[in-house]
Order: C-alpha cells, then structure tokens, then sequence
C-alpha cells in the first residue's frame, strides 16, 4: 500500500499547551484512520493543522509522498484534503447544491452552470450511495443528512485523504450505522480516511488502524484485531477506568409526575402527545428514542423551559406546572442540557460565573450584591471534586476541553441536592475517563435518593445507568421495561415503533 | 459680582492682555460660512471692519443649537469686546448672557431680547420682500408667482407675506403659490420644489431657503422663461441675467455699524432698525436685469418704495403681531 | 400626475445607488451606515475634476474612484482594525462634510457652495417618441445615471443570484466559516463589497452634484445615504427591494410638495414612507405568522 | 514594565501621526500648529472654565452611551438612542412649559419622567414588535430615528410652537431650569445625574446579580432562559431602562443647556454615543472617559476655531481622524461582524 499521508514530527504550542508535540502519524490510500484520546489530547488541533486551518510550530506534512505546507484550507483543497468538522460548516439558508458547490461553481463566465452541477453532484451521490435532496435548505435536512451533505461537499471537491471529527457524537444509531457503510464504500473507492472520535466500539467497528493520543503526544498504535475496547480504554486515559459504583437499595417513593402533557410546536404538531410518566426518588428512569420523538421538549417541560398546552408537572405531589424555570430551580429541579454550548455554559464567561449559573440567588447577599469570596470557595471545591483540569476557576470556561465543561455543568447541577437531575445527553463528546466520573456521580447522587430522568441517545449509557427504561416513539412513551430483563434488539423494535405496550405500569414495582 | 469673576476669567486665559485693540467676535448660526447669504455677508461686513478700523476679530461656526452657550462663553473667555449672534434663536442667549457678561457687549438681529450690552438691529425683511413681491407680480407672465421656503418657520414667513402682499399689490389676481423643502441644506430638493412650481405656473419665484436656494437658481438658469429673487445678501451675480433681484438687508453693514460704535464708545443699546427708509433692507441694483425689467417697471417699484416708506402702504411685519 | 413622477423619477437614482451600496454590504452582514459622507465625498469629488478638466465623465469616474478608496479604507478599519462599524461611520461622516468644506476654501476661497459655467452637467438620454406618450413622457430627458443605476440594479440582481461572486456574497453573509473552510476568502469577498458600496455612492454624488445640479453645496447629500440603507433594509437585502424601497421614498418626495400645497405639514407627509415601511413588515410578519398557524 | 510601554506604545503613535497630519494642515491655513493644539488642550483642560465646558459637552454623550452600552450589553443594539432622545427632550421641554408654576423640586423630576417616559414609550414600540412578531428591532430603531426628527418637529413647529421663530417650544418655566455650577459653563446638575448614572451602573453591572443576569442576557439568550430568566421580557426592561437614559439625554439638554426644544437640535448625540459605548466595550467607566475624550474635542474645538485662523473645518477633519485611530487602537474585544439579520429570523 502506498501512503497517501504523512505527517511527521508535528508540533503546535497554546500559549502554555502543548497541544500537539511531536506528533507523527501516516495513512495509506484505501484505510480507515482512527484517532482516539482524551478530550483534549490534541486531535482536532492535529486535524486543523492538516486542513491548513493552523499553521504547526514544528514537522512536516506529506501528501502521496511530497512534502507540502499549507497557508490556507484552500491550499489543503488544492491537495485533495477534505474536512467535514464537528460542528458543521453549511449555509443554512442555502440550497444544498449551493453548498455543495460553493468555492469550486462550474461555471460559463462566472455564471454558475446549475445544470452541470447537477449533473456532476447525481453522479456522485450515485458513485457513493448516498443521497440528499439538492435543492431543500441546508438547514432544513436533519443532523445525519446535514453529515451526509458535508461527505459530499468533500468529494465534490475531489478530496483523496477525507478527516472526519467527531462525527457520530451527535447522530442517532440508525445514522452512525449508516455512515459506516459510507466509510467503508468511500474506503473502497481508494480513499483514506481519518476519523476522530470517543467512541470505542465504534472504533473497533470500522477503523482499520487506530492511533491514540494522549497529553498531544501519540501514545499507541494498533488494529483492532490485536485489542478490544477495554485495552483502548486503558491506552487513552493511561490507567485503569475505575469500576462503576455499586447500586444501594432505595426507598420507592414518587418525586416527578407527569400527567398527560401535551405540547404543540410553532408548527401545531404535537411534539408531546398526552405523555404521563413517574419518576421515583433514588431511581433512574432511562428514556431511550431515537432522535426527534420529543425527548427535548420533555426535558424542557419537565425542567419548567417550554409551557405544556395540556397536562400537569408535579413534584413530590405539588403541582408545579404553572412554575417558571426560575421556581423550578428553586423547588429543586437541575437540568443537564444535552447542548453544553450554547445552553449548559456561557462560553465568554469563566468557570467561576458558570458554576454559580442559574444558583445565583444563593451567591447574593445585601443590595443584590454577588458575594465572589464565596463563589470562588465553591468553585475551588467543585474543581477539586471532579478533579477539573484548570490551573484557576477565573479562567474562561472555554479554555477547558469539552469533558471538563461538561464536568463543570454536572457539578453545578448536582451540588444543591436537588430533588430531581433530569440529564440529557450528560455525556455526549466527552472522553471516557470522564465518562466513567459523570457516570459515577450519577449512581451516586441516586444512592443518595435524588430522582434521575436520563435522556440519552445511547443505549449503553441507558443500559447502564437505568433502574427502568422507558422507550419514547412520536411524543410518547411507549414501552416501561426493566434493563435487566430486556434485550436491546427488543427496545429497538420499541424506538422504531414496531411495537408497544398497551398501558405502561408506573406503580408496578 | 459676574463682572469681577470675569475678567478673572479672562486673565486665566492670558488672552485679553493690556491689548486695547477692540476684540469682536461673529459667532454663526448652525448653518455656517458659506451660506452666500446673511452668514456670509455678515463675517465680510466683520472682515471689513478688520481692515478699516484695525479691529481685532475671530469666528466661531457652532454645529448645534445646544452649542450657543460654549461658543459665546469661549468668546468671552477669548477676550472679546464685542460678540455678534445673527441667528434667530439668539434670544435665549442673551437673555442669559448679556446679563451674565455685563463688560461685554452684545449684537442681535431680528430678537427679542433686551438688555443693557445688546443692541438688536431690526431689519424690515417685510418691507424688502414686498418689493420684491410687487417685482415679480410685474415680470410674471403667467400670472402666477412661488416662493420656496427653507422651513415652515416665522423668520421665514415673514419674508413670505411681504412678498405675497407685494404681489397682490400689483395684481389682485395674483396666484401666490408657497412650498417648504424641510431642510436649509439640500440644494437638490429646491431645485426640484421650483421645478414643480414652474409646472404648476409659476415664472418668478423667491427663495427664503439659505442653501436650499441654490437649487432653485440653479432651475432658473437651466429653464428659459424661470426667473429666481434671491435673499439677504445681493445674490444677483449667481446666474447672472436670471435672479431678477435680491432682497438685502445687509448684516454687513449692520455688523460693521456695531463695531464702530463699540470702537468709538457710542454703542447703544436696544433696537435699531433698518429698513427702506434708512435704507437698511431693499433690493439690489439690479445691475444684469435692468434692461430686462426696464424703466417702467423700475420707476413703478420707486413709486411703491416711497409710499411704504411715507406709510402709505401697510406692510403686515408678522413679528410684530406676536 | 406627470409632475410626480418626473419628481421621483429625478430624486431617484441617488436613493437607489445608495440603497444598493447598502444592500450589497448588508448581504456581507455590515450596516454601512458611511454611507452618506461617502456620498457627499464623490459628489464634491465630481465637481472639482468636472471643472477643472471640463468633462462630466471624468468627474463621474474620478468620484467613483475616489469613493472606492474610501470604501478600501473602510473596509481596512472595519476587517483589519476590527473598527466597529457604527463608529467608522460616524467618524467617516463628520470627515466627509468637513474635509469638503475645508477643501473648497483652499482650492476656491470660498465655502458652503461652489457653483460655476465650467461645470458640465452629465448628459441626459432623450428618447423622442416618448414625448408623445402621456404619462410615460416623464421617462424622457433622464439623466444617463438614472438609465446607469436602473441597469446596475438589474446587474447586481443577477450577480448576486447567479453567478459565483454572487454565491460567495450569499453565503458569507449568512455563515463566513463555512465559506472560509469551503476555500473562499470570506474576508476578500467583505473587501470588495465594501469597496463596491463606495464606488456606488460616488456615482450617487456624482449624479447629485453634476447630474441633478451643477454645484456643490454644504452637506448637499442631506440624509439620503440614510434613506437609501433603509430602503435596502424595506427591500430585504436585495436589488430589486432596494429599487423599490427607493422608489417609495422618491415617490413620497413627489407627493409632498404636491400635498403641501393643501396645507399639510410637510413633515407628517415625510413620515408617510416609514409608515408604508413599517405596515410592511408587520403584515409580512404577521402573514408569517398566521402561515405557520395555517400549516397547523 | 516592557508590556505596558508597549501597550502603551501604540495609542500614543497613533494620535501622534494624527496630529502630524492636522499639523501640515493648520501649517497649510497658515497658523503655527503649536499654538493651534496649544489652545485645542488648553481651552479642553487648561483652565477651570475649560474643563467645566469640556464637562458640559460630555454630558449628554455620557447619557447616550450608557443608554447604547447598557442595551448592547443584553444584547440588544439600541441604535434609536437618537430617536428616543428627541422624544425625551421634547415631552421635558413641554412639562416645563406647561407646567410651568409648580415648585422646582416638583417640576424638574416632573419634567425629567416625563421625558423618561415618552422616550420608552417610544422605544417600546418596535421593543414590543420585535417581541411579539420577532420583527428586526434594529431596523424598525433606525426607522423611528429619522421618524423621530420629523414628528418632534412637527409637533415643536405646529401643537406646541412657542413664541419663537424657530421650530421650538417655547422657554421652560425657571424653576424647570436644572442648577448650574458657574456662569460661564453650560455645566449643570445634569451632569452630575450622569455620573451618579454611572456609579450606579458600574456597581449594579459589575457587583449584582442583576448585572450579572444581564450579561447573560447578551452574551446567551438560550443560556440565559436556562438559568431562571425571561430573557425576552426582561431585555425589554433593560431596553426601556436604555430608552430612560437616552431620555434623560434630551432632558439633560433641554433643561440644562438650551432651556427649550429646537427642532433637529442634536448634532448626531446619539451616534456618537453609540460609538462610546462601542469604544468602551460597554464598560460605564470607559463610557464616562470616552465622553469626556469627545467633549474635550468639541469645547476645545471650539476655543481653537475662536482663538486661531484655523478653520472650523479642519477641527472636524482632525477630530475624525482621531476617532478613527484611537478606536482602531481601542477596540480589542472579540471581533465578529454584526449580521444585519433579516427580518423574523
Ligand atoms: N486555539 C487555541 N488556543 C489555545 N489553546 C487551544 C486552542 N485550540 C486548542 N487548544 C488547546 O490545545 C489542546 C488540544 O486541543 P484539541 O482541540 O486538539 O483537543 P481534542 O483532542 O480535539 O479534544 P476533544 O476530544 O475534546 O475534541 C487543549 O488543551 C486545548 O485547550
Ligand atoms: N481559542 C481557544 N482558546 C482556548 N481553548 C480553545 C480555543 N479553541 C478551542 N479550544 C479548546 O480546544 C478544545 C477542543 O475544541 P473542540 O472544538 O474540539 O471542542 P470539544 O472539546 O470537542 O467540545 P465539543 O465536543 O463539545 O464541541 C476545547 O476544549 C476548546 O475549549
Ligand atoms: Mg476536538
Ligand atoms: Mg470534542
């Protein structure tokens, strides 16, 4: 196999961060590349400095054997590098096709030539098996078409060596699977691909070499065939992930309610149709679904954002529906959002700010004053408590990796004994050391008799945080099912709608 | 009392000296130099007195009504013996100032203010515009004449009755046709405001709109059979041959009477008119549209002359019906 | 009738020029709010080379130049400096009325306004057959800018919707990383509009000083770089909403000096447009509104 | 040490190479550039009288850019600060005149609510749009600004026309008149309203929840809804506290400086305090220095036009000059260009 890449002795300095220090990895035409490590270990910045996004302090970069450097992305264009980054880079307003083509437009004297567009982007679309409608709004196409769109922007432009980061994070199942396939058919077709990601099966489903990386250095490299996720885990994190938390028996007593809520969107569909569900103290109830049932706004009903049309909130049998979000908080209900940054942080602030977010009333003395000396104790003790990577809590919570902000929010919301956590999402791109802590404080704080409503889009997570699983299908909740007892091909079938039970039994246990 | 703490004032500023030059200072109305109008023809009387009586002068040009009261503060600071403030929103300010700087004194055209530093000349704008007026009902062939104003303002209106009266003194049936543009500065708009005149009629019309105006010379000289009158100062050399006349009242002169006086210590206070009589407003020479309106029409406009100076004929001044 | 409509059609081309500068920096997400110094600028730009080289056209070219660099340097404070937009424009526009101002005392002696028979006017395009038709007649003796500005338009309204500059316009307005990271320059597309924005307000002076009138006077642009960004801004960011945001604002010239004459107060007659503007967007947000609703 | 030179070094360049262009230019109008700044600094600081002037000319400025910062801070770009100043301005003018009588401790906080009022009265039309019908609050603002000019005009020259030639109202009753500190400076009480204003915000913005709340406000509507707040009623309030101050603005100058309402008196007051805010990040101290910056530029202007040969004109040329550079050198904070979002969203 000829190497299509080569990157070799790459260096590149923050300030005080080492990001990437001395960094070499290569890559053959034809192969699955994938890169793993800690959140902050260095990939996306490895990545950006391929794509010509930063310059490195130090190496070089080879393509199919010649050296090059990169001033620009377009430079990295012209050498048939594609990137579709993790948080996606598309007009929205546009057109498909006009994104698609945006840069590199066919075109008869600067007219664009929409036709041969066409022409060219169907054979693609056909060449590699994935399609999307070309003339709809980018932004109306759901997140996996959106993914999908962006791998076709990169080949339109012809790119060899094509980095993709981060992206299953936020696709559901049936998506990743799919872009699976399209991986290994681009694969194939002889080009390489990169793939950044945190997690591990996935990994050993589709890579055909993995490279791990840790503190900005390459620590490892291996194939799939010579390890399994357990090995992988302990080359990234470089120790043992601690065991999970033993379960404590817990009193069985209602804390949430819902009564039969519905909601209605701007569009007049009923995003929650007559849901009614329970919550009981020291119990996680894991929702599963796959994305775009109304696991959203059932957290947001729940955690006083988005006002139910119809139907009830109560809690530990006070009805609370006509509470705001601010009442809410006060009456002890903390929410994890499922989106760190743009609704869990504020990125422009520090970690001290964002810590005290939504608890400020607590922080206030006289005159209205925020007390800082004691918000500062508080921060200092929540960064010592989850052991947060950040040499001062003044600092801007956008100098931490993602795990750690996220450590940050999950700290924040559990530190108040709330009464119910509902967490969304509570550990989407984050790393698995920091996986294992968020999770670990989960089973905690339900020993401790706090109610949990977990919404996650994996069932491992579900499977292994749930005392009970409810499954929610088109603004319902379809199915109650004990993990214990139930298999994952079962609570497919329920995600998808195949199947439901007639009444679910809240009281039963 | 303000007079001792003011020339402590003028002493911190080092600038008022053992010089005994007469220091006078013009201080604009928002408008500014270059106005080819009051503005301008009062800094010339100023720049006049400069060379004549060897005074010492400056100019401040405020960008705000709100900036009157600094200006007239930084002149007296400035050492100044004499300040002039030709605009009508002047009233105020003396009001306040004159007494406030009771060593300085002050000159005011067409206010109301009163005290004992301030001499306020009044100019008969009216009795100017009347002329004016009667000239135009004379040269309209149509019968119908227009005035432009720069705002819906009485300082404006005031020329605007004289000169509807001097029409209609000619021609009872005279049409009078009026239009403000809004704005003192948009030479455009006038054109376009004399424009829909002339097309409704109109073959003379008087402009009362500062640099507005313009734009209305500017339409007198593009169409044939459209003439234009100018206002405060001789605007006639514009377009030649096609500004019939302008209504002067001459701020030169008044400005460089006041700093006579106050040079010769014979400054009096309170009004001073002028007007047809002493000859203080009038018309131009009409030195490029003489053959044109011819000695008929002249002499006609002498007559009126006189019998408003003798008082024979009113002319409606609606500042004094306030 | 007649008479309203050579108004508006007379007051236009400096509204729309300047409202397509407007659009076209807007679509790029900047409110060019400089717009009226600019134009003041190539407005006494023309004049000065109009007299002294005695051509109309080099007075046109040398303001659209001359507003370019001005656009450039604005673009340069904004995209290099980081300048905050509102600021540079502030600053642009006390700028341009003075440095007009303090230019023609020293080039003429003289200040406020210059006027002079050396000025030629740019030419005007007769069509004869149209004096025959009624109404239509106001559309004969137009200056050429106002057949230019109408072109422009119809030119700019193709550019931005079909061709690829257009396309790099669009979409650096709307989300510049994901034209960056596509290989376009966002910031070089930022720059040309700009510059752009400028050259159109120096052919919108241009036309107001030698075009419209043979002068200069003080601050003759009298507010119209504002009234041509909110004309873009009723058009909704195009060429076509600019030429007709215009048009409400040149027709409302024409109405209020024809309705003065029954004693309106003119300034109620001039907020006619922003009335007409604001019952345009409630209805059309209130149609959105109610559309979503039907969707139900 | 080294850092702070450097810092420090660019500004001072800038603002030399400035003057070293005004300085060919006064040598052009044939005065000696020395005495020209000479009196430029010494008419803005130089004596008590100076620096009472330059203080008088920052006032408003320091109203208008508290009202435009403390509406950018929660995110929304108040750019009718000029719109709502008329307005105020007139709605004082008019109290004072017609209510002319009432005792002055009665008076002067009758006449400055009023002009608090209307101006948010004002403002709360496209407020309440954009919050009903998700209208572009920006582009209805800069609407109402020219809107604003007309009507007051209309109504100064028409319903409420005083005994005056102009367009203006007529003179508020003495006891109306806000209390000035000398005779030879427009300076008045006002102006220590506007540094209350400023203490007051500085402490609530950088010491209070409140503030707190506020820049959560604007840094992150979504965020900020999360954490307990209304956010889109609670920008109107903010937004009407901006309306109050940009009210206070044309109180200030009614009641303060010019003792009546003129017609278009402001010369663009709210844009250049719009700019302040901008230059002081939004920060009320920086408000207050920029303020004072561009009031010791207008009073020492205007010694400088009265004292040399110097053209007025070339006082403005200089004075852009400057805004230009100094904000080039000022503004550091993150940079991303406003969108002129469209209309709804
Ligand atoms: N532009 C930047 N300025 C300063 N520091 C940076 C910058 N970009 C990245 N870093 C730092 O460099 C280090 C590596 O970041 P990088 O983005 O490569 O991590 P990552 O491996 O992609 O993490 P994650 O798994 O969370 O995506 C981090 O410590 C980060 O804080
Ligand atoms: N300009 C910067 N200054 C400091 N740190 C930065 C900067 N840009 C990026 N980083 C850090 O680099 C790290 C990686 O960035 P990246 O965009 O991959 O986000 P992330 O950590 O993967 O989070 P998420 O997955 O939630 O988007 C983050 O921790 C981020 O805080
Ligand atoms: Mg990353
Ligand atoms: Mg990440």
């Amino acid at each position: 196999m000829s190497l299509a890449l080569e990157m070799q002795h790459i260096t590149k300095i923050y300030g005080e961060v080492r990001a990437n220090d001395d960094v070499s990895i290569q890559a053959a035409a034809g192969e699955v590349l994938c890169i793993i490590g800690e959140n902050g270990a260095g990939k996306s910045t490895l990545m950006n400095v391929l794509y010509g996004m930063t310059r490195p302090d130090g190496g070089t970069i080879r393509i199919g054997g010649k050296e090059v450097s990169f001033r620009s992305s377009r430079d990295a264009m012209r050498h048939r590098i594609g990137m579709v980054f993790q948080h996606f880079m598309l007009v929205k307003e546009l057109s498909c096709q006009e994104n698609i083509i945006i840069g590199m437009e066919p075109a008869k004297h600067f007219v664009i030539d929409r036709k041969a567009a066409k022409t060219k982007i169907e054979a693609l679309m056909d060449q590699y098996g994935m399609r999307v409608a070309l003339e709809k709004p980018a932004g109306e196409l759901s997140v996996g078409e959106q993914q999908k769109l962006e791998i076709i922007k990169v080949l339109y432009r012809g790119a060899d060596i094509i980095i993709l980061d981060e992206p299953t994070a936020v696709l559901t199942p049936q998506e990743t699977a799919e872009l699976f396939v399209n991986i290994r058919q681009l694969a194939a077709a002889g080009k390489t691909v990169i793939m950044i990601t945190h997690k591990l099966d996935e990994v050993m489903q589709v890579a055909d070499r993995i490279v791990v990386m840790r503190m900005g250095k390459v620590v490892g490299e291996t194939k799939p065939a010579d390890t399994d996720v357990h090995g992988l885990s302990v080359a990234m994190v470089g120790a043992e992930i601690p065991p999970m938390r033993e379960r404590k028996e817990t009193r069985k007593e209602k804390a949430l309610e819902v009564c039969g809520v519905t909601c209605r969107n701007e569009d007049g569909i009923a995003v929650l149709d007559c849901l009614s569900m329970v919550v009981n103290k020291g119990e996680i109830l894991g929702i599963a679904g796959i994305s775009g049932n109304g696991q959203p706004e059932l957290a947001r009903v729940v955690t006083g954002l988005l006002k139910p049309q119809e139907g009830k909130v109560l809690l530990m049998g006070e009805d609370i529906t006509a509470h705001d979000r601010k009442k809410r908080i006060q009456d002890g209900i903390s929410f994890i959002p499922e989106d760190r940054n743009s609704t869990g942080a504020c990125l422009d602030w520090s970690i001290e700010d964002n810590c005290i977010a939504g608890y400020q009333d607590r922080f206030t003395g006289r005159l209205d004053v925020i007390d800082r000396e004691k918000a500062r104790t508080f921060t200092e003790s929540m960064i010592q408590a989850f052991r947060i990577k950040t040499p001062d809590g003044r600092l801007p919570i956008s100098s931490l990796s993602g795990g750690n902000c996220q450590k940050v929010i999950v700290a924040r919301e559990t530190a108040f004994q709330p009464e119910l956590v509902v967490a969304a999402e509570p550990t989407r791109g984050v790393d698995i050391g920091a996986i294992s802590a968020i999770h670990n404080h989960m089973i905690e704080l339900r020993n401790e008799g706090t109610a949990v409503l977990l919404i996650s889009s994996s069932l491992d997570e579900i499977f292994e945080l749930s005392d009970r699983i409810a499954v929610m299908f088109e603004g319902k909740l379809t199915a109650l099912l004990d993990p214990k007892q139930v298999t994952r091909e079962e609570i497919g079938l329920y995600m998808s709608g195949a199947k439901r039970e007639e009444e679910l039994q809240w009281e039963k246990s | 009392g303000g007079g001792a703490e003011q020339t402590q004032a003028a002493a911190e500023n080092g600038e008022a000296a053992a010089d005994d030059k007469v220091k006078v200072t013009f201080i604009t109305t928002e408008t500014g130099l270059g106005d080819r109008s009051f503005n301008d023809s009062t800094w010339e009387g100023v720049q006049r007195a400069e060379q004549e009586l060897g005074v010492e002068i400056s100019l401040i040009e405020p960008k705000s009504v709100a900036d009157t009261g600094t200006s007239i503060i930084s002149a007296v600071n400035s050492g100044s013996d004499l300040i002039l403030g030709f605009g009508a929103s002047w009233t105020d300010a003396f009001d306040e100032y004159c007494e406030r700087f009771p060593d300085v004194y002050f000159g005011g055209l067409n206010c109301s203010a009163q005290a004992d530093n301030l001499q306020v000349a009044k100019s008969a704008d009216h009795e100017g515009s009347f002329l004016a007026g009667a000239l135009a009902a004379m040269m309209s062939e149509s019968g119908t004449v227009g005035c432009i104003g720069g705002q819906d303002a009485d300082n404006i209106n005031r020329f605007i009755v004289g000169y509807e009266e001097g029409a209609q003194y000619i021609n009872p049936e005279v049409e009078v046709l009026k239009s403000y543009v809004g704005s003192y500065t948009d030479p455009a708009k006038g054109k376009e405001y004399s424009l829909q005149l002339m097309g409704a009629g109109a073959d003379v019309i008087f402009q009362v709109a500062a640099g507005t105006g313009e734009g209305v010379f500017e339409a007198a000289k593009e169409n044939e059979g459209l003439y234009a009158i100018g206002v405060d100062s001789d605007q006639d050399y514009i377009v030649e041959g096609k500004i019939l006349t302008s209504v002067v009242k001459n701020c030169g002169n008044i400005a460089y009477d006041m700093i006579k006086s106050v040079q010769d210590g014979t400054f009096e206070s309170g009004e001073k008119v002028y007007n047809l009589a002493n000859g203080g407003v009038g018309l131009t020479e009409m030195q490029y549209t003489k053959d044109l309106i011819g000695e008929e029409n002249l002499g006609k406009l002498d007559e009126i002359k006189e019998k408003i100076i003798s008082g024979e004929i009113q002319v409606t001044d609606i500042f004094e019906q306030q | 009738m007649e008479n309203i409509l050579n108004t508006a059609f007379r007051s236009l081309p400096p509204l729309l020029l300047a409202g397509l500068g407007g659009m076209i920096t807007a679509r790029v997400g900047l409110l060019n709010l400089g717009l009226e110094g600019m134009m003041l600028v190539g407005a006494f730009t023309a004049v000065i080379v109009n007299y002294f080289t005695g051509s109309a056209f080099a007075g046109l070219l040398a303001a659209i130049l001359v507003c370019s660099i001005m656009g450039l340097v604005f673009a340069v404070f904004y995209l290099k400096f980081k300048v905050d937009n509102i600021i540079i424009s502030v600053a642009f526009n006390m700028f341009a009325v003075a440095i007009t101002q303090y230019l023609l005392g020293v080039l003429f002696g003289t200040s406020g306004a210059f006027a002079s028979d050396r000025i030629r006017k740019l030419p005007e395009v007769a069509i004869p057959f149209l004096d025959q038709v009624p109404v239509l007649r106001a559309l004969n003796s137009l200056s050429i800018v106002f057949w230019l500005a109408l072109i422009i338009t119809a030119v700019m309204s193709f550019v931005i919707n079909r061709t690829t500059w257009g396309l790099h316009i669009r979409a650096t307005g709307l989300n510049d990383n994901a034209v960056n990271t596509a290989g376009v320059n966002a910031t070089r597309v930022r720059y040309i509009c700009v510059i752009l924005s400028g050259s159109l307000c120096g052919m919108a002076g241009a036309y107001l000083s030698t075009g419209y009138l043979a002068m200069f006077t003080n601050n003759m642009t009298a507010g119209r770089g504002y009234l041509g960004n909110i004309a873009s801004i009723i058009g909704n960011r195009t060429a076509g909403g600019a030429l007709a945001g215009s048009l409400l604002f040149s027709f409302t010239e024409g109405i209020t000096m024809k309705i003065q004459t029954f004693g309106f107060p003119s300034q109620l007659i001039q907020l006619v447009p922003y009335l007409a503007a604001f019952a345009v967007v409630i209805a059309s947000a209130c149609r959105k509104r109610s559309r979503r609703r039907a969707k139900a | 040490m080294g850092k702070i030179v450097r810092a420090a070094a660019r500004p001072v360049v800038t603002i030399l190479i400035t003057l070293a262009i005004g300085a060919v230019m006064i040598i052009n109008a044939g005065e000696s550039p020395a005495k020209a700044y000479g009196i430029l600094f010494y008419g803005a600081f130089g004596t008590g009288i100076g620096i009472l002037n330059t203080l008088a000319k920052a006032t408003p400025l320091i109203f208008t850019g508290l009202a435009a910062a403390l509406a950018d801070i929660v995110g929304v770009f108040n750019i009718g600060v000029e719109g709502q100043l008329y307005l105020g301005a007139l709605a004082a003018a008019v109290v004072g005149v017609y209510a002319g009588g009432l005792p002055a401790g009665l008076l002067i906080p009758l006449c400055i609510l009023a002009a608090m009022l209307v101006s948010v009265l004002w403002a709360m039309i496209p407020g309440y749009l954009n919050y009903k019908l998700k209208i572009n609050i920006f582009i209805m603002f800069f609407m109402m600004n020219n809107m604003a000019a007309l009507f007051t005009e209309y109504l100064a020259n028409g319903p409420f026309k005083g005994n005056i030639t102009e367009a203006a109202t007529d003179k508020v009753d003495k006891a109306a008149r806000l209390y000035r500190f000398s005779v030879y400076s427009d300076l008045n009480a006002g102006f220590l309203i506007a540094i209350a204003l400023v203490a007051v915000l500085w402490f609530v913005l950088k010491k209070t929840r409140t503030g707190y709340e506020w820049y959560a406000l604007g840094k992150n509507r979504t965020f900020s809804e999360y954490i307990g707040l209304h956010a889109g009623k609670k920008a109107l309030c903010v937004l009407a506290v901006s309306a109050m101050i940009s009210g206070l603005a044309g109180a200030e100058q009614v009641l303060g400086t010019m003792g009546r309402f003129y017609a278009n008196f402001s010369n663009d007051l709210g844009f250049t305090g719009i700019s302040i805010g901008l230059l002081a990040a939004n920060n009320p101290i920086g408000v207050l220095i920029f303020a004072i910056f561009f009031g010791a530029l207008n009073s020492g202007g205007i010694l400088m036009a009265a004292g040399t040969n110097v053209p007025g004109d070339l006082i403005e040329v200089l004075q852009s000059l400057m805004i230009l550079m100094v904000s080039a050198d000022f503004v550091i904070r993150k940079w991303k260009p406003k969108a002129v979002k469209k209309e709804g969203k």
